[in-house]
Order: structure tokens, then C-alpha cells, then sequence
């Protein structure tokens, strides 16, 4: 942790992304991107359904090793690793870089369990209950649980499940956590206290989210990649591509590529 | 309504609160030239029709900015309209002004050299205002480089008239048209940079960049 | 920072436990042994199957066309025919009773009952499905035939065709009613809102919304009930008599290939005889019947499960 | 349209209506699914009242155990545990109920690792491919085998070619293949049941795909494994096509001890008794039917709970 | 069709509520609503997740008669009939005020089915053909399925399977649709032609419509009801309550309460 | 950052920026009182740091208005900050302008009535200034209506100054400083204007409402 706080201070980036493109089987999901996310930040990807910022996130933590036939092309380094090299164990890949879902998933199982779980497979079985209660309270969940630890996951409402997924992520001390669409499944307030926590988190993790809500790309994030689906010439293969990357301020206020405008401003398609 | 269709209608308002505001000072700048009370007390009138345009853009602007998000250039239009309507409601003041200043020496003696400079710095800043209102309308950053380069002959004008007018004071008939006048060139030399803040928010539109002009 | 060279190391070690490796080989051991028991099956009765078409006695012929069956007779005579005329006939007197009772339960349970309703009726039904087939023999042979069939229908033998007709029916309702409700189950819920809300009826709603998008899912039910007739087993040898001659009479009592095959084994044949392996001729045209209604009936099911993923 | 007529025109469409129309052909419709729900129902219930009626008066009267001990008993329970008879009112079930359970515990310790197994490999680690496939076909096939055809591959495989004979070993092996199919589906489906999410948050923990399933996935799904095998064990319980090839039709009386001893089970006695023509074996065999039926109402209770309990906790 | 165009100048209410409140069971979900809706114009009901919306707007068109345990005190009148009165036939009510859902739900069957479903069952056969190319431009479906009227409706996007299920709604010809959350599946550019159409259809029906999207709210609709859950003073039951019922530019600039101004500006709970 | 946060960064920017104006209007009037050749520079070259305030804070208020959608109060508060930093930057302009005034006049005699009246005007439209942003700090629109108020104090003082400087006009050698001293004098009018602009801010801040005091 402690490296963590010392290192927060410049602006390096934690992954650079080099002509990569995503397959699935022959159909090509997006291509040719090439961006560098910055340490502890957070990076919004937004863009119209189907443009494959599901496909791109996912290649950061090879979750996209368990699709069959999504094949990654080009490279992802992670602080200078490339992510992709034959050497790399994707699992070890998944334990530093961490990701949250989409629809709030708990294991079914009591609030404690849902952390320990990962710190086990981890083997950082040492001071189990700090862990714990170090990780909801950086995911603002400790006060709300403290006295209902053994209590089932399920039991929690949808935006505290979201941020006990978000407190076993980072209870295993990863340096990004990824976020697929996290609050689409939340109504306006748990998403505001989400949005609130990621404000916490970014001072000591990087943070990638996939957002299909441009406010809150807008409102919280520090960079932004707006990305969208190309038709091939003879209007058979739709490709996602990245448009624009840029800082969030700028993109929203004096965007380079009028697409991103058209978008952003609600005049798109 | 749209959003888009919610914004064209503010940047219609504000263009027809141009005109009104340009109508005012065209008549302001002639009731001068002209000592003519009538148009004078027209150009007066003006204002609560201004004054009515200027709030209703306001409200509009609030009422556009709560409902919906905007970003980009329709963000910059809105904002552009908002400040805009702020200066032309100022240029409007400066048409009662110069009504005001004709009520007060249409019967007296003027200077002519002054009266003339007036006129003259009057139908610069006309010229600046429409220009201007113009550039904006027509996301034309040249346009308004180039309208707010004109702002220096009206502080030229201005300086030069302050150096002559303490010489010019030989007869003490024209002291009350002079004095009123030189209020007049003051508040012009005000409108002049009005008009330049007009320009800066065409640049703004187009640019995204606040600039000094 | 830490050196790249550390996180290299750190990314690429790989913990291997030998625990993972001899459990997966278990389990994907087990699910090969699936293919094992197929395997054996088609093996054991094809090949004794054969062994009983060598039998000069027998005729691929006669086996198709002959319109008695009686291979412990003296002179046996091996005519399938009869045996799967029969089948389908207490087959298609099942459907007659369980299709349309199935069906209507279902319809019934997913569209009108109330949630108490409904947790009532359903493990009832499942409790009907899991009572063993011995019991239903012995219910049709001991209630309906005297209380039913030889009340209404005078005439009718003790072993009878309708009555265990009846019986498998009655023994199949679950069957049908248990998928046809799951299927109508699977119809998500909007879609019946949504017709309610154009103000469609109720009775509209389920007959020309929810059946329709349920009826993949209704006629693999029934595909596979009639499957389970042919089947059956233990009913139509309890209940349906053993009448080896072709006949289409109701009253009387019939012989299906299952109840066949029972009877044959009783009669402690001995191996190698070609009794013996006329149960696995029989047993291979059972499978062949089964086979192709099952596999069908899982075909359509998929397709329509399909549509609402 | 002056707004006072229209006003009364939707009075008119929403009060007066098609109601009464509509109302007849509705209650036509329900009143006919009605019929055969209570159809479908009544069957049941006859069924059971049938079996009780005939009998309670056998498994309630007083009678003696007559050729083997001389004890009077008043107590249903023995029912269970003497031997058969050739007379009805003194025919126990004894050696049957044993031969049951017997094979019982073949069928669990077989079933249980080889379905779960079977299951967690083709639903977790088999590579989406043809083959896999062609496992899935089979077992949706082989769960539709009629049972008979099973009781010829037993005496073909277990009994002649393997030679356990005709003994409880061949039939508990026989009830395990048929019943496997219908265990491993069972398991399959209480697999997908967990959702996808969670293996994705587990896998993006850091587990290893073994972690992930074992740790998380299985334990979510082991409610639902017990309850399919439960299932699985109640159809087992009544299965009697297949044991007759095992000759367990054959008169046993004696309990089996090794697990090639020759046997009988509960639905085979049963069948048993039906078979005989004098009118008293019937009350002999609805007894036995009680008991089979009792055996599975707690097997079936038991798979409900479970059920129910487990759906409340995903 | 022409008794509408000519109503259509005057402002006044369609649907008159008077102290509404309903319960599932012994719960009490919303209670005490007093409003009037006003016909053409689009009124929003916005509050925090479980405040009552959807058990709301279900009971304008009586839905909730199909909810067990679901019952509606007060009264609802609608154009003055009170729509609980025992001679309302509730098949009736639903022919004259559509529904839209969340989740588009299209019939699988073919596009134009979807419509003359709705249709047939409302008795209105005649011209059929024209009454599908109506409701379907109407819906501003008709350019992009006008060569495809045979094609499952399943086989469309999301958003034209939402415009289909508006599509069917209209065929019948309502007065008034009601929306329940019509946008949350879809993504924001099929979300943003839901919305114009919505400007459309509001010039010849009355729109309610539930959002959880404050934006959509504010951006669209003339008129926005906002509600709340209180909790009882022993905190053992929670009603959804009506707080403050505006139009929608004045409740976003110059909300009169201020539990409203702290939900609008995201400062709630 | 929160949008809680942004706008109270945005608040207090403008105060900030409120202060700078304030001490450049009491340093230009000071200078222009003492005829403080040093303390007339300092106040000029405050300017920059005027704009750089002004420019920073339509910067971060576009950048605010392009990432959040802002309702209600917020939504009110950001418009305030938006326009009360325009009205601030023409008051800066002021404050140059008396500077401007003091380098031209300083060794110049001037009449002392009207240098009097200037510095007491200047004192007014400082006094103004401050209550007016006081009163947007502390949504205090009685301090805002009161302020506006004195308003008519400074239209009287400036009106009744048109009046007494023909009448003063004798000395020639006071002309220069004479009529540099009325521009001022209509400077400062204009600064009232927009110390009643700033009020009306407030007005609007707090009750919602457009209204012209
Ligand atoms: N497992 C898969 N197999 C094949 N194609 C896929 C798979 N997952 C996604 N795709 C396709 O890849 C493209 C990009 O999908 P992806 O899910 O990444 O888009 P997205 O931008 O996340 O969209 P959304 O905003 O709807 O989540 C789509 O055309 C999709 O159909
Ligand atoms: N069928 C039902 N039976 C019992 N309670 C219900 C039922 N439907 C809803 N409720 C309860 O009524 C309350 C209001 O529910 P409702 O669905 O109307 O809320 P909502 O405002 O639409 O919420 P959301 O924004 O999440 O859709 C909630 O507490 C809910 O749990
Ligand atoms: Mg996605
Ligand atoms: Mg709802
Ligand atoms: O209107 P002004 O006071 O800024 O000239």
C-alpha cells in the first residue's frame, strides 16, 4: 500500500494500448485502438451499443481468455508487462488488475465469505478480519455491515451488493480495477454513492469504466475514449474503433472529431 | 421541443433583441445627430421592449440549462447567448443614454466638432454591435477579429476627443451640450468594448477558447 | 514502483495443483462413461439381436409381416407387427387422455391459478409423476377395469387394452402438464402484460399469445409423453393382457412389445435360445422408436428455448 | 366532437361495454380448464384412496406370523420386517423393504460421484465442441430409454457378462445406469442454475478455474445435486421392469446379506401379489403399495425442502 | 382520430386523482396522491426506487387488478368516469389507455401480427392493412420495417422493438399511453428516438411516463410528479408519498420543496 | 472532485476575484483622490490579474456546465457566478479607468467640487460593490434590495454633477482635469449599474426570479 501512495503522485500510465484489436471467431469486434491509460485516473469509455467497450475492458484482465473464439490481437502492456505474453498466468493477471460487473454479484454466501473468498485464492490468509474491514471500509460499506457480517450477501440491497463487489476487488490489493457498466443496474442514488466512492478509490487505484451513461462519463471521470461501430465499405462487418481520447474537460467542452460531438451532444444515428 | 429546436429559438431571441438593441442605438446616434426629442423619447421607449427581450432570454437560458445537459457547441452557443445578452442589454442602456443626452441639449448649443465626433463614434459602435451580432450569427471569427480591431479608432477617437475638448471650451453656452456630450463619448467608448466582448464570444463559439481580444 | 522485471515474475508464475488435475480427470471420466452406457447398449442388443435373425426360424420377413407373435410356442411365430400395433394403440389412447387433460392443467396452473393455488397443485402433480408405474398397474387392473370399463363398456375382459390405455394416460399427465407449464413459464411475463394491456382477455391472452409462444415447448411434451407410452412398461403388462394376435378391439386385451419383453424374460428362458434373444430384437425396435422421439422432441424444445435467451 | 358526448361515449365503451359477452365465453373457458385440473387431480386422489381403503385393513388388523415365529403382532411396523408368505394375511415385506435398500445404498455411492461428476465436467470444463455435444445428446436420449431396455443391458452386461448373476449387485448397477442420466441432467441444470456473474467475479478474483467451480460454483449448486439425486432415488425406488430380469421376481424369502445374494425389492413383491387371482392379496399388495408410496412422499418431501429452501437463498 | 384535433387546444385533465392510495396486502405501497393530469402533455413521475411509481401508473389502466393482493383506494377518475367503479370493465379501460413497458416485449410473431393482435381483439378489422402502416408511421417504425412486415419482431433491435411495442399501443387508438420506464433497457440512441417520438405522439396523446432518469424527466416531459418513500414514525413501514407536482421547468429550476431540490440535484440520501 | 465541491470552488473563485476588484476600485479610487501616481499603476496593473480571474472562472464554469447537469440552486448559483464575474471584470475596467484618470491628472489642477464628488461617487460604488457581492455570498436579498438602493444616491450625485460642472467651468487650466474627472464620474454611474446587476443576481439566486431593481 504504501508504494501504492508514493507513486500516486506522477502521472504515468499504468497500461499502453498498441494497435489492438478484438475478434471474435471472424467477426472483428473493434480494432485498431491505441491509447495509455494514466495511473490513478479514471478512464470513461463510452459509445453506442455493440461498439465493443465490453470486448476492449474485458482484454485488460483477459476475462476475455473464457469467451470462446475471442481472440486479442496487438498489445496491452500493464506498467511494462505485456498482458498477452505467452508467460503470463491470466489468473495472476486477474488478481492485480480487478474488475467489477455489470449487474451486482455477490456470492451467495455471508458478507465475510464474499471477501475472504478472494483473499484465499490469493494466499493472503494473514489478518483475514483487518483485510476485511479494511476493504468495506474503503468501499464506504462498513458502517452499514459492520454488525451483520455473517449476514447473506443476497440480503443487501442492489447498490450495497455493488459496493461489496467493489470491496472484495480491491481486498485483494489490486493496483486497477475495471467496471463494466457497474452502475447500470442501480437506481440514481446508489449510483450517486458508486460514483462518490470511485472519487475515493481513483486516490489510490487506477479505474477503467464502460459507461453507457455520458453524464456520468462526464461527471466522473478524468479521461474519456468515445468509440463507435465503422461499417465496412460493402456494409457487411460492422468493426468498433476508437474515435476520441482525450481528457474528459476537453471532450465534453471542445471535442476534436466531430462525431464524438455529434454523440455527446445527443445527435448521433 | 428539441434541444435542438429549444436552442435555435434562444439564438433567434437573441438575435431579435440585436435588432431591437441596434434599431435603439441607430436611433439613439440619429436623435443626437438630428437634436430630434421625438425620436429621442422613441429610442427611450425601446428599452422596456430590451429589457422585456433580455429577461425573457434569461429565463429561457435557466429554464433550457436545468432541463437539459449540454455539452460541446451547443454548451458554447448557450453560454455565448447568455453573455451576449448581457452586453446588448448594456448597449441597449447606451441608446437610452444617448436619448437622455438628447432631451437634455436639443435645445441648446453643442460644439460642432464634438457633436460631429459623437455621430462618428456612434456609427462605429453601430457598426462594431451589428458586425459583431453578425460574426455570431455566422460563427465568423475573422469577422470578429477584424470588428474588434475597429474598437482601437474608437478609443482613438475617444483619446482625441478628450485632448480636444478642454480647448474647444471657449464659449460657456456649449459647457452643458459639451459636458453631456462627453459623457456620451464615454459611454460609447463603453459600448465599443461591448461590441469587442460580442467578438470575444464568437471566438469563444467557434475556438472553445476564452480570449482577450 | 516496483521493477518490471519483479511483476514480470509475479504475472507469470503458475501454481499447478495435482488435486485439480486427478479430480478432472475423474469427472471427465464420468462423462465419457454416458457414452459408455450407449455404447453398450446398442452393442448388447444389437449383437444378440443378430444372433436371433440367424435363427433360420426367424425371417426378416416374417418378422415384419407375420400377425402373431408366440416365440415360446411350438411353432413360434415372431410377427412384430401385432406387438407394435399394439404399443401405439394404448400409446395413442394415453394421448387421447393425457394431451388434452396435460395441456389444460398447465394452461390452468401458469395463466389462472393464484400463487396458494398453484403451490398446492404443482407438487401434487409431481407427486403424481413419481408414483411407480406397479401402482398404476394395480389401479387400473383393480379400479378402473371393474369401476370404469366393465361398468360402461360391457363385455370388456379383466385384461383390456382400454383400461391400460387409461392408466398410462392418467400416468403421463404430469409428464405433459410439468413441461407444457414450463414452457408456458418460460413465456416471460411481459408478454402477457403486454396483450392484457392492449386489452386483450384473459382467454385471449393465453390461447393467442402464450400458447403460441409456449408451443415448442408444448409439442416437445408431448413428443415425449407419447415417447413415455411406448415405454411403459409395467401398466400394460399388469393391465393390457398378453393377446399375440392382431387386433384392434379396445375390450380386448393386447400385447405390447414392453409387456412382451416382460413375459419372455419370466418365462426363464435360457441364454442363447432364440426367445432369449428375441427379447433384444425387441429391445433394439423399442430403442429405435424411443430414440427418434426423444431426440425429436429434445430438437424442438431447444429451438424454442433458443428464442427468448 | 363537443366534449359532453364524448364523455358520454366513454361512459358508454367502458361501462356498458362487451362485458356481458366477453364474461361468457371467459367463464366457458375457465370453467373447462377447471374440469381438468380436477380431472388430472381426482385420478390421484382415487388412486391413493383406492390403495388406502383396501390397505389400512390389512397393515391395521391384528394377525400372527405363522410359519416362521408364532408371535402375535399387533404393530404395522412389523409388516416390514417378516418374511412373505403364502398367505396373504400373514405375508410381510421383509426381504423386499431389505432387497430395496440394499440397493439404495449401490445406487447413491455409485450415482452420486459419477453424476456430479459427469455434470460438473460437462457444464464447467468440456470445450464447447462436437463431442461434448454428441454426451449431451446421448444423455438427454439415454434419459429417455424406456426402463425395460435397461433390465436387458443389466442381464446382458451385469448378470452374464460381468457374472455378478442375478443378484442385488447386478440390479443396483442396472437402477445406477438408469437412473444416472436423469442424475446428471438434474445436476447440469442445478449448475446453470448459479449464475454466470458468479463465476466471473470469482475468475476476476484471481481464482483459478478449479477454485472458481469448486469453491463457488459446486457449493451454490449442491442443494440442487441433492435434490436431483433424490428424484433420481425416489424413480429408482419404484422401478420394477428392470429388476425383473435380475431375478428378483423369483420367490426370496430371506434377506439379502452380500451383495451377491439373490433379492427382491418392494415394487417387485408387489407386482408380486398383483399377480396372484385371490381377492385377499389385493389388500396384501395395496400394504405394499402404501409403503412404497409413504417411501416416496418423504423421498419427494425431502427433494421439495430442499428445493425450497435453496430457491430462497439464490 | 378528428374528435382528438379538436380537443387537442384546451389544456384540460384527462385523469383527476383523488386521495389514491394503494396497497399489496397489509403494505401500504403509496398513499394519499392527489393530482390531476393534463390531457396532451407529457407528465413524468420521478422518485427514488420503491416510492410507488410502477404501482401508480398501473392503476390508470387497472393493471394492478392483476396483481394479487393489489388494492386501490380512492379514485381515479378518468375524463371524468371513475375507472373503479364496478360497471368498468377493466379489458375496456385497457383499450383506451395503452401501456408501454420497461423491457420491450414484442410478441414473437411477425411485425405486423404484433400490431393487428391489438386489433383483432379490440374488433377494429376493418382496414387493417392501412391501420398497421398508420400506427407503424406513427411510430416512426414504418421507413425502417416497411419491406419487412413478415420478420419475427424479435429479430429487431431493442429500440425497435420498443418502437413496435408504442407501434401496437396506438393501433387500437388510446387516449393515453402510459410508460413504465420505456427506456432503461435501451441504450442512449435508441433511448433519444424513444424520446422524439414521445414529442410526437404527446400532440395527439396524453403520456405518463416513470423514469429513474432525472435527465429524461426534465428533457422531455411538461409536467413531472416527484415521490418518496417516508418512513412511519416507528420506522417499520415505508409509503410512497407524492411530494411536489409541477411543470417541469419550474420544478427544475425553482422546485417548491426541498426534498425535491436535493432529489433533482442529486443530494439525496 | 464532488459537483458539491466544483461549485464551491467556483463560489469562491468569484469572491476571490470579488476581492481583487474591490481593492483595485479602492486602490483606483484612493489613487485618484490622493492623485497617487504609484498607487494609480499598482491599481492598473491589478487588471491582469483581473482577467486571469475572470477568464478562469468562465473556464472551470463551461468545464462545470459540459460535465454536470446542474438544476435548481445549483443550476441558479452557477448562472449568478457566471454573470457576477462579468459584471466584476467591467467594474475591474473601472478601476482601471480611474488609474488611467489619476496618470492623466496628477500634476493638474482640478476642480475641487467635483473631485470631491468623484471620490465620494467612487466611495458609494465601492460600498455598492461590496454589499452587492456580500449580499450574493449570504443569499441576502434584503442586503441586495437595500443596496440597490443607493443606487439613486449615485444617479442623484452624478446627475446633480451634469448640472454644477458647466457652471464651475471657469479656469481653463482645470478643463483637462475637468472633463476627465465627469468621464469618470459617468464611469462610476456605470458602476452602480452593475453593483444593482450583482444585487439582482442575488434576487435571482434566491427567489428564482428575473427582476430588474
Ligand atoms: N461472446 C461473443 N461472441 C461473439 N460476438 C460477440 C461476443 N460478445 C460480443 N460480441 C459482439 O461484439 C461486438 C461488441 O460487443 P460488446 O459487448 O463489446 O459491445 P459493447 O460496446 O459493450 O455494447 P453494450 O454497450 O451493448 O454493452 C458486438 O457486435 C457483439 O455482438
Ligand atoms: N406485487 C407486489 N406485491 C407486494 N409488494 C409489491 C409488489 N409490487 C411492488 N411492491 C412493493 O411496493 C413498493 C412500491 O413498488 P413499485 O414497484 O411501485 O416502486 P417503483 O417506484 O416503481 O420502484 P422502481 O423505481 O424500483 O421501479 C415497493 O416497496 C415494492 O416492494
Ligand atoms: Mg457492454
Ligand atoms: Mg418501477
Ligand atoms: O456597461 P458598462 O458599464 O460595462 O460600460
Amino acid at each position: 500500500m504504501e508504494t501504492k501512495e508514493t507513486v500516486q503522485v506522477n502521472s504515468e500510465s499504468v497500461f499502453n494500448v498498441t494497435d489492438l484489436s478484438v475478434s471474435y471467431g471472424d467477426f472483428v469486434a473493434i480494432k485498431n485502438v491505441n491509447m495509455d491509460i494514466t495511473k490513478n485516473k479514471i478512464t470513461a469509455f463510452i459509445g453506442p451499443s455493440g461498439c465493443g467497450k465490453s470486448t476492449l475492458i474485458r482484454s485488460f484482465n483477459r476475462m476475455n481468455d473464457l469467451i470462446l473464439g475471442a481472440k486479442v490481437n496487438g498489445t496491452i502492456t500493464y506498467q511494462g508487462v505485456d498482458l498477452y505474453d505467452k508467460m503470463v498466468d491470466p489468473v495472476q493477471v486477474r488478481r492485480r488488475i480487478g474488475m467489477v460487473f455489470q449487474k451486482p454479484n455477490p456470492f451467495p454466501k455471508t458478507i465475510k465469505e464474499n471477501i475472504t473468498f478472494g483473499l484465499k485464492v490469493n494466499n493472503m490468509t494473514d489478518n483475514m478480519d483487518d483485510r476485511v474491514e479494511k476493504a468495506l471500509t474503503q468501499a464506504a460499506l462498513w458502517d452499514e455491515v459492520k454488525d451483520d457480517l455473517d449476514k447473506n450477501a443476497l440480503e443487501l440491497s442492489g447498490g450495497q451488493q455493488q459496493r461489496l463487489c467493489i470491496a472484495r476487488t480491491i481486498a485483494v490489493e489490486p493496483d486497477t480495477i475495471l467496471m463494466d457498466e457497474p452502475c447500470s443496474a442501480l437506481d440514481p442514488v446508489a449510483t450517486k454513492k458508486i460514483e462518490d466512492l470511485m472519487q475515493e478509490l481513483v486516490k489510490e487505484f487506477s479505474i477503467l469504466i464502460v459507461t453507457h451513461n455520458m453524464q456520468q462519463a462526464s461527471r466522473s471521470s478524468d479521461y474519456c475514449a468515445f468509440f463507435t461501430t465503422k461499417t465496412s465499405d460493402d456494409g457487411k462487418r460492422r468493426t468498433g474503433e476508437l474515435v476520441e481520447f482525450n481528457e474528459t474537460s476537453v471532450m465534453f467542452t471542445t471535442p476534436d472529431k466531430e462525431l464524438t460531438e455529434q454523440y455527446i451532444s445527443g445527435r448521433f444515428g | 421541443m428539441s434541444l435542438q429546436e429549444k436552442i435555435e429559438n434562444l439564438e433567434t431571441d437573441l438575435h431579435l433583441m440585436g435588432r431591437l438593441v441596434l434599431d435603439a442605438l441607430v436611433d439613439g446616434v440619429r436623435a443626437l445627430e438630428d437634436k430630434d426629442v421625438n425620436r429621442a423619447i422613441a429610442t427611450i421607449e425601446k428599452d422596456d421592449e430590451i429589457d422585456a427581450a433580455y429577461l425573457k432570454i434569461d429565463q429561457d437560458w435557466v429554464e433550457l440549462m436545468a432541463t437539459e445537459q449540454l455539452v460541446a457547441t451547443d454548451l458554447r452557443l448557450s453560454t455565448s447567448i447568455l453573455q451576449a445578452s448581457l452586453h446588448l442589454e448594456r448597449l441597449g442602456d447606451l441608446a437610452v443614454y444617448l436619448g437622455n443626452t438628447t432631451q437634455e441639449i436639443f435645445d441648446s448649443p453643442v460644439p460642432e466638432t464634438v457633436h460631429a465626433t459623437v455621430v462618428e463614434m456612434g456609427d462605429l459602435v453601430i457598426d462594431m454591435a451589428s458586425s459583431a451580432m453578425e460574426s455570431l450569427k455566422n460563427r465568423d471569427k475573422d469577422l470578429a477579429l477584424a470588428t474588434a480591431e475597429k474598437d482601437n479608432q474608437v478609443n482613438r477617437l475617444y483619446n482625441s476627443m478628450l485632448e480636444e475638448a478642454p480647448k474647444i471650451a471657449g464659449n460657456e453656452d456649449l459647457f452643458n451640450g459639451l459636458f453631456r456630450l462627453v459623457t456620451c463619448i464615454r459611454t460609447l467608448e463603453r459600448g465599443g468594448d461591448h461590441a469587442v466582448d460580442i467578438c470575444e464570444l464568437t471566438h469563444f463559439l467557434v475556438t472553445g477558447k476564452f480570449e482577450e481580444f | 514502483m516496483e521493477n518490471v522485471n519483479d511483476l514480470r515474475d509475479q504475472l507469470t508464475k503458475t501454481i499447478t495443483r495435482p488435486i485439480e488435475k486427478i479430480v478432472k480427470f475423474f469427472i471427465t471420466a464420468s462423462a465419457f462413461a454416458a457414452i459408455l452406457i450407449s455404447i453398450s447398449i446398442i452393442f448388447t442388443l444389437l449383437t444378440e439381436a443378430i444372433n436371433f435373425f440367424q435363427d433360420p426360424a426367424v425371417t426378416f420377413k416374417g418378422y415384419f409381416t407375420a400377425t402373431r407373435w408366440t416365440p415360446t410356442f411350438q411353432n413360434p411365430e415372431y410377427g412384430v407387427i401385432v406387438l407394435i400395433s399394439s404399443t401405439l394403440y394404448i400409446a395413442v389412447i394415453a394421448c387421447l387422455i393425457s394431451f388434452p387433460l396435460g395441456l389444460f392443467s398447465a394452461i390452468y396452473l401458469s395463466e389462472f391459478a393464484t400463487k396458494r393455488t398453484r403451490k398446492v397443485i404443482k407438487p401434487v402433480l409431481e407427486v403424481l409423476a413419481g408414483v411407480p408405474t406397479v401402482v398404476f398397474g394395480y389401479f387400473a387392473l383393480n379400479w378402473i377395469t371393474p369401476n370404469i370399463i366393465q361398468r360402461f363398456i360391457p363385455g370388456t375382459g379383466v385384461f383390456n387394452a382400454l383400461s391400460a390405455g387409461i392408466a398410462v394416460g392418467i400416468m403421463i399427465i404430469p409428464t405433459v402438464a410439468s413441461i407444457s407449464d414450463d414452457a408456458l413459464n418460460a413465456v416471460p411475463n411481459s408478454l402477457r402484460n403486454g396483450s392484457l394491456a392492449l386489452g386483450a382477455t384473459r382467454r385471449i391472452t393465453s390461447l393467442k399469445i402464450m400458447f403460441p409462444a409456449a408451443l415448442s415447448g408444448i409439442i416437445a411434451s408431448f413428443i415425449l409423453g407419447f415417447s413415455r407410452a411406448i415405454g411403459e412398461t409395467m401398466i400394460v403388462t399388469i393391465a393390457g393382457g398378453q393377446y399375440p394376435e392382431l387386433n384392434l378391439d379396445p375390450r380386448s386385451a393386447m400385447y405390447t412389445i414392453t409387456s412382451s419383453i416382460v413375459n419372455v424374460s419370466l418365462g426363464d428362458t435360457p441364454h442363447g435360445t432364440t426367445a432369449y434373444n428375441a427379447l433384444f430384437a425387441l429391445g433394439i425396435t423399442l430403442f429405435i422408436m424411443t430414440f427418434i422421439l426423444n431426440i425429436g422432441s429434445d430438437y424442438i424444445a431447444r429451438k424454442y428455448r433458443k428464442e427468448y435467451e | 366532437m363537443p366534449e359532453s358526448i364524448e364523455k358520454n361515449m366513454s361512459n358508454e365503451t367502458l361501462i356498458t361495454g362487451k362485458k356481458a359477452e366477453n364474461a361468457i365465453k371467459e367463464s366457458l373457458f375457465l370453467f373447462t380448464l377447471y374440469i381438468c385440473v380436477t380431472i388430472a387431480i381426482l385420478t390421484l386422489m382415487t388412486l391413493i384412496y383406492d390403495v388406502l381403503s383396501t390397505g389400512t385393513t390389512r397393515l391395521t388388523s391384528d394377525y400372527e406370523v405363522g410359519l416362521i415365529t408364532k408371535i402375535q403382532i399387533d404393530n404395522p411396523i412389523d409388516f416390514l420386517t417378516t418374511l412373505d408368505s403364502r398367505y396373504p394375511d400373514r405375508a410381510g415385506i421383509g426381504p423386499a423393504f431389505a432387497g430395496t435398500v440394499w440397493l439404495m445404498i449401490i445406487v447413491v455411492s455409485v450415482t452420486f460421484p459419477f453424476g456430479t461428476g459427469a455434470a460438473i465436467y460437462l457444464q464447467e470444463f468440456a470445450p464447447k465442441n462436437k463431442i461434448t455435444r454428441f454426451i449431451e445428446l446421448n444423455l438427454t436420449n439415454l434419459a429417455g430409454v424406456p426402463s425395460v431396455i435397461y433390465g436387458l443391458l443389466g442381464l446382458a452386461v451385469f448378470v452374464r457378462l460381468a457374472g455378478f448373476g442375478r443378484s442385488v449387485l447386478s440390479g443396483g448397477l442396472t437402477l445406477t445406469l438408469l437412473i444416472l442420466p436423469v442424475v446428471i441432467v438434474a445436476s447440469r441444470e442445478a449448475l446453470k442454475a448459479v449464475p454466470d456473474t458468479i463465476r466471473q467475479g470469482a475468475l476476476a478474483l484471481g481464482a483459478t478455474k478449479f477454485q472458481a467451480v469448486f469453491r463457488q460454483v459446486v457449493p451454490s449448486a449442491i442443494p440442487g445435486m441433492v435434490t436431483g439425486m433424490v428424484l433420481g432415488l425416489s424413480r429408482a425406488i419404484g422401478e420394477t421392469a428392470p429388476l425383473i430380469f435380475m431375478g428378483a421376481l423369483t420367490y426370496v424369502n430371506y434377506f439379502p446379506d452380500t451383495p451377491l445374494s439373490g433379492f427382491t425389492a418392494i415394487p417387485i413383491q408387489v407386482y408380486n401379489w398383483i399377480g396372484y387371482p385371490q381377492a385377499e392379496w389385493k389388500e396384501t399388495a395395496s400394504a405394499g403399495i402404501i409403503l412404497l408410496l409413504g417411501l416416496l412422499l418423504i423421498m419427494n418431501s425431502l427433494a421439495i425442502f430442499i428445493r425450497n429452501r435453496y430457491e430462497k437463498d439464490l
